[in-house]
């Protein structure tokens, strides 16, 4: 009776292998037999981050700045596991729009406008950032900020609180099939792999329990293979876990419009480290970190 | 003449919960004269507050009406003033000012006010308590300035409930002089309700003796002596003492009524 | 200046007592180690940084931005609560207090995205979220206080001329006063808790915003200054409310 | 029977004109974000008529049950007694005045710490919103019971203890019950947003989740399911009111 | 044999925010027997409800101490039983309930608690209205369940505060005698606060005259009347009169004394 139990935090969207993992446990032959998993969700990476701090998660997805942050300012340790979904130049990259009538052609015409944000001090605020300042704008000074959340940038857009808006999916499928919003600049503009969530466990926990850990990396791969080679399946989970309509989800899932995944999980260190050294730029990181510090490698995806 | 206050047929009939209706007043018809001075007598619980209640139009009756000069009663005026049993000061308001109160609200000016309030506080012999809040006073200064606050807007028909009820003998002697002294000079209409026959005697033009259980017009005694009345002089007077014991003998005889109803 | 004495002297010390003994028992949780000092700050520290950062233009900045819409969000809820609370007992209560009922228990950060897109980023979507939440407390207080109105307070006002208006003014209201202070209470600390809630869910300032800021890079000084600002603010208008009490 | 059927239409007309005027608001704004009365109550059937959704606003609301209740059996007497006793009042007054206005959400980390992240944090959080109509209106409650009433009591022989059981809390009751009144809504508005951070089965899951994906209909939809249960428990209230407090004097202002 | 209660030195001072302290009582010297029936008159506001509460342990002495039996008094017992000026019902319990109280809080079993209230209920002429609450009551009504509650469970002393003050004549004769009948039966101690001169001759032994403003004690009066007392002579009886009319001089001489203070 006494399985032994990792407790992981979760949030929407983007991690379809937890998904099904989540809902189609069956399917995992380990899973609830040798080890059970306490699934929690949570608004965000940020207090997950807190959660792990506090010693009441033992994983959850992250994004490359807010493990950075929690390392450098919570003094967290943890390895990095998996990654869940990054951007490849073949697949869709987070973006900037406006309306398309107004006369904004370049990342420099906003110089002076009203910029929403998901989040304030976000990863993606902070690549935005680099963008502008790669296009010679001071982005603390020229552009106004305001944050709208994802769910809001069209509507703000449209509604014309704000100048330029955030989109991912499946808010941009939902505005691009409106039309009357054009793409300003997207994050391949900075970079062609940006990573967006990854799977982190806290190292204490992993160096005391590796077989446990190797047996949660080896069940989100397999998870992720099913994920990717049946889609169909794959859209039924994602509307149960996130209420998002099967139709809506069908025009972008999983397809180029979608952000990449790899079947085996493998997390981009390099790209990782490229985020950490920009975020450290940009003040968002006090300090450099070093990504090699991040991983133990006998506890990364994929595993044997 | 028609009296100035004509009560018709009067019935007042409470909804106890669980115990069905409960009838306190029973068909009563009296009259009050303009300028008249008329005290209740009655057991206690026969409806003599439950009545005034009614001509002050905070109570409705459940059958019957009431004219105040000719007029139905629809509600409460200021042309009617009431003194409660439980006085029902304001307590957020000193005594001072919860005498102003009602020139106040018959936006006469505060100065004005507060001189009228200052003098009916002097007749009640409250002066130095101007400041203190309701419940800081005893019953019977609160009874007192209950009294004054009615008295300073000048109502022209004082409906007043056991007034002097909790008053020293002294002080309650002193203020049926000053509510005579009032009711001399101003001819208001007084419809007064007391425990005291020897009190409704000296004041009274009339007594309206009401039997209880359900509350119904007994008796009226004209009290038929000469005004103005001396309180010493009446003590001796046989006249006087004949009213008194004849309507002391009426309210035993009301009781009776009571017991067999 | 005596009355005022009288009515601050001895609650104060008590005030002041029952706090400084809370930030005793803290500090000595945090200064024993018994927490991670990454959760929980000494109050040392805190108020040190709070100190230092009290003289930052910047930081008054966020102060009054949060103050604005706390006050504002407050002085309309109370206006509209009173009103409304009196309409409603003066034989308004059959229209308005299934409204009430329905209003009432939902969760008004759920319209928060539509309060935005109807009023904005500014400061109107936050000061309606606050009057949203904290208007119905002062509503049922106001409704239940001039309810219980001793009849009999009420039949002297009519009695002596009073007219509608007079008697809110000078009877209902004075009487149902206890009450409505509660209610008062109540709002105001709705009042906190909403505009912190609405500043950290989406804006880019006030002390919610410095807070979820400070939280997201676990900053966690910086992330218990607004906190305890917050707090502050609420046992000093606490106070300030208490001090309206009567008699 | 008439009669009956009037007193029904009173009843229901104002939630009708409160729907109609949603309505008419939705289709004048025509945003994505108000939908109208009409989508979100279509949308309705479907959550209920889902066994695992009816499950997790059956789970929210026992954590709601279990907060309000606990802070009825602690705030309540703590404010009873904060109302006879000054000193009593003053060392807890500036203490709750500091506790309450923090939010909770902003404090998940802290209590996650101590509570950890299931039901008993969310259970805190409820608790903490509830305690505060409870606390200040049994306060108010207790302030204004007549001494008298007190001193009859005392003289009868009754102990401080049973006092405050059979003479404060009984004349203080309408003013509990009002903070009752409140606290429902407090309790249903917490018992959300406490699942708003760190989330777990449950309504304010359902409605964030449906917030984040921007599934309006389903948001509103959630909406009216829980002013429909915040009615039904504002109602129980109200019954309990009419029931504990038919006594009183208070008849009022509404002649 | 030194005095079943003593009151030694009693002061008492109201602070009046914004108006500094208040003396209300000064200086009280004053001692009752046991088994002594002791009216206090004196002026509105002269503090005798004030020292009522006090010898109750409802209110603390800011100078002075009560003995009761030897023992100071720290606080309220049941063996010092008030009946309050303003009745101080429980609004939530009906009459009966109210009644049966006292008996109820000492344990008494509620079908013997009941069977003695409905005695008393009987007694104060209230049977019929078992079943009411008080707001339902009239003022004399609710008076008269006050007294029944505290009768009910046969304190040692009691502490009635103007009890037959809301109440008519036949009403008050009747509850002065069914007092004086308990008091015979038991030897109560009875500490009685009350305007009525007459009331307080025919129903004491001593008189306590009480000077208002500061309240001071102003005289004793022993009334040297025999027991058992029948209402009827003694209202031709010489003695009785001359009591009454020298403790209303002795009145009046009060409210000098107070004037000149
Ligand atoms: N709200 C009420 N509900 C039910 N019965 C009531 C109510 N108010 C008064 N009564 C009843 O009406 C009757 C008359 O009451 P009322 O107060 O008029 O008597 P009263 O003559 O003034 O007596 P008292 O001299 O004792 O003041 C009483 O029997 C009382 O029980
Ligand atoms: N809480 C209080 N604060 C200030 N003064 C008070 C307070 N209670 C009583 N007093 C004052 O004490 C004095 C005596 O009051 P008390 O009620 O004992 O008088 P009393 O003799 O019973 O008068 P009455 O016959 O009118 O009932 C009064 O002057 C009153 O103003
Ligand atoms: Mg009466
Ligand atoms: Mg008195």
């Amino acid at each position: 009776q006494d399985i032994p139990t990792i407790r992981v935090g979760w949030t929407i969207p983007a991690e379809e292998a937890k998904y099904w993992m989540m809902r189609r446990p069956d399917a995992f032959p380990e899973l609830g037999k040798s080890y059970r998993i306490e699934w929690t969700q949570f608004q965000g990476t940020a207090p997950m981050v807190q959660a792990m701090l506090s010693n009441a998660l033992d994983c959850s997805s992250q994004a490359p700045l807010s493990l950075g942050q929690g390392v450098i300012n919570g003094q967290l340790k943890a390895y990095v596991i998996a990654q869940h979904a990054g951007e490849s130049p073949s697949s869709f990259s987070v973006y900037w729009g406006v309306r398309e009538a107004d006369p904004i052609k370049r990342p420099e015409d906003l110089k002076g406008k009203t910029v929403g944000v998901n989040v304030y001090g976000s990863g993606v605020h902070g690549q935005m950032a680099m963008i502008l300042k790669n296009s010679g704008l001071d982005p603390a000074k020229d552009v106004q900020l305001v944050e709208t959340g994802f769910p809001g940038s069209e509507a703000a857009l449209r509604g014309g609180r704000v100048d330029a808006a955030v989109f991912v999916q499946p808010f941009a499928a939902r505005a691009e099939a409106k039309g009357g919003i054009r793409k300003l600049f997207s994050l391949q503009q900075l970079m062609p792999n940006t990573v967006h969530v990854i799977e982190v466990c806290k190292a204490d926990f992993a160096d005391s329990h590796p077989d446990l850990v190797r047996h949660y990396v080896r069940d989100l791969t397999r998870a992720m293979q099913m994920a990717m080679a049946r889609r169909e399946e794959t859209i039924a989970v994602v509307s149960e876990v996130t209420r998002a309509p099967v139709e809506a989800l069908a025009g972008y899932l999983m397809t180029p419009s979608d952000f990449a995944r790899s079947a085996d999980m493998r997390p981009d260190t390099q790209a990782i480290q490229a985020m950490l050294d920009q975020y450290a730029e940009l003040g968002m990181l006090s300090r450099r970190l070093d990504a090699g510090t991040l991983v133990r490698p006998d506890l990364m995806a994929p595993l044997q | 003449m028609s009296d100035f206050i004509q009560i018709q047929g009067l019935s007042k009939r409470f909804e106890v919960p669980g115990r069905g209706a409960h009838l306190a007043l029973d068909g009563i018809d009296m009259g009050v004269r303009e300028g008249e001075f008329v005290s209740l007598l009655g057991p206690s619980g026969c409806g003599k507050s439950t009545l005034l209640y009614m001509v002050g139009g905070f109570v409705k009756p459940s059958q019957g009406q009431i004219l105040v000069d000719g007029r139905a009663v629809q509600g409460p005026a200021p042309e009617r003033g009431p003194v409660f049993q439980e006085f029902a000061l304001f307590p957020w308001k000193t005594v001072l000012h919860n005498v102003m109160y009602g020139l106040r609200v018959q936006k006469v000016p505060a100065a004005q006010a507060r001189e009228r309030a200052e003098v009916l506080l002097e007749m009640v012999g409250l002066s130095d308590y101007a400041g203190f809040y309701p419940r800081q006073l005893s019953g019977g200064m609160r009874q007192r300035v209950a009294i004054a606050r009615t008295l300073a807007y000048q109502p022209r028909i004082l409906l007043m409930d056991e007034p002097f009820g909790a008053l020293d003998a002294h002080t309650r002697t002193n203020l049926q002089n000053e509510l005579l002294g009032i009711w001399e000079r101003d001819r208001k209409t007084v419809l007064f309700v007391t425990h005291g026959v020897d009190e409704a005697v000296y004041l009274s033009d009339r007594v309206f003796v009401l039997s209880g259980s359900p509350g119904r017009l007994h008796r009226i005694v004209d009290i038929d002596l000469p005004r103005p009345r001396i309180r010493a002089e009446l003590l001796t007077n046989l006249r006087y003492q004949q009213y008194v014991l004849e309507l002391e003998n009426m309210l035993d005889h009301a009781r009776h009524v009571r017991s067999a109803a | 200046m005596k009355w005022l004495e009288a009515r601050l002297a001895p609650a104060l010390w008590w005030s002041i007592a029952s706090v400084a003994a809370l930030l005793v028992l803290w500090q000595a949780v945090s200064g024993l180690g018994l927490v991670d000092a990454r959760l929980l700050p000494s109050p040392l520290a805190i108020f040190a940084h709070l100190g230092e950062q009290l003289g930052e233009r910047s930081f008054q900045f966020h102060i009054g931005q949060t103050l604005i819409r706390l006050l504002c969000g407050f002085a309309i809820a109370l206006v509209i609560g009173v009103a409304l609370g009196v309409v409603m007992a003066l034989g308004g209560e059959a229209w308005l207090m299934p409204l009430v009922r329905l209003l009432a228990p939902i969760p008004k950060i759920a319209i928060y995205p539509a309060l935005v897109l109807l009023l904005g980023f500014g400061h109107a979507s936050k000061i309606g979220l606050v009057v949203a939440d904290a208007v119905f407390p002062l509503i049922l207080a106001t409704f239940h206080g001039v309810r219980a109105v001793q009849p009999k307070l009420l039949w002297s006002a009519q009695a002596a001329g009073a007219g509608k208006i007079a008697q809110v003014l000078t009877v209902l209201l004075p009487s149902a006063w206890g009450s409505i202070l509660t209610g008062c209470r109540i709002a105001l600390v709705i009042a906190c808790i909403n505009v912190f809630l609405a500043e950290m869910i989406s804006s880019t300032d006030g002390l919610g915003h410095l807070m979820i800021v400070a939280a997201r890079s676990y900053q966690v000084v910086d992330m218990f200054v607004p906190l305890v600002l917050i707090s502050l603010i609420g046992l000093a208008l606490s106070r300030g409310i208490g001090f309206f009490r009567i008699g | 029977m008439p009669r009956a059927a009037g007193r029904i239409l009173r009843r229901v007309a104002p939630v009708l004109a409160l729907l109609s005027g949603w309505q008419l608001l939705a289709m004048a704004l025509d945003m994505e974000e108000l939908p109208g009365a009409w989508q979100a109550l279509q949308t309705v059937p479907q959550i209920l008529s889902s066994g695992e959704d009816v499950g997790s606003i059956l789970a929210s609301l026992r954590r709601m049950a279990i907060g309000y209740v606990l802070a009825l059996l602690m705030v309540v007497p703590l404010g009873l007694s904060m109302g006879r006793c000054q000193r009593l009042a003053r060392v807890v007054n500036p203490l709750a005045a500091l506790a309450y206005p923090i939010p909770k959400a902003a404090l998940m980390p802290i209590i996650m710490l101590w509570f950890g992240i299931g039901d008993l944090s969310k259970i805190l959080v409820i608790f903490l919103g509830v305690s505060l109509p409870l606390l200040y209106h049994s306060y108010q409650g207790a302030l204004q019971v007549d001494e008298k009433l007190w001193w009859s009591a005392r003289a009868m022989g009754m102990g401080a203890v049973r006092g405050m059981l059979r003479v404060v809390l009984p004349a203080a009751l309408p003013e509990i019950l009002l903070g009752c009144r409140v606290a429902v809504s407090m309790a249903l508005i917490t018992m959300i947003s406490s699942e708003m951070i760190a989330r777990q089965r449950g309504a304010g899951d359902l409605l964030f989740n449906a917030l984040d994906m921007a599934v309006y209909t389903e948001v509103y939809a959630m909406i009216v399911i829980i002013a429909v249960i915040g009615l039904t428990l504002d109602a129980l209230v109200e019954w309990a009111r009419r029931r504990l407090t038919h006594w009183t004097d208070a008849q009022g202002a509404a002649g």
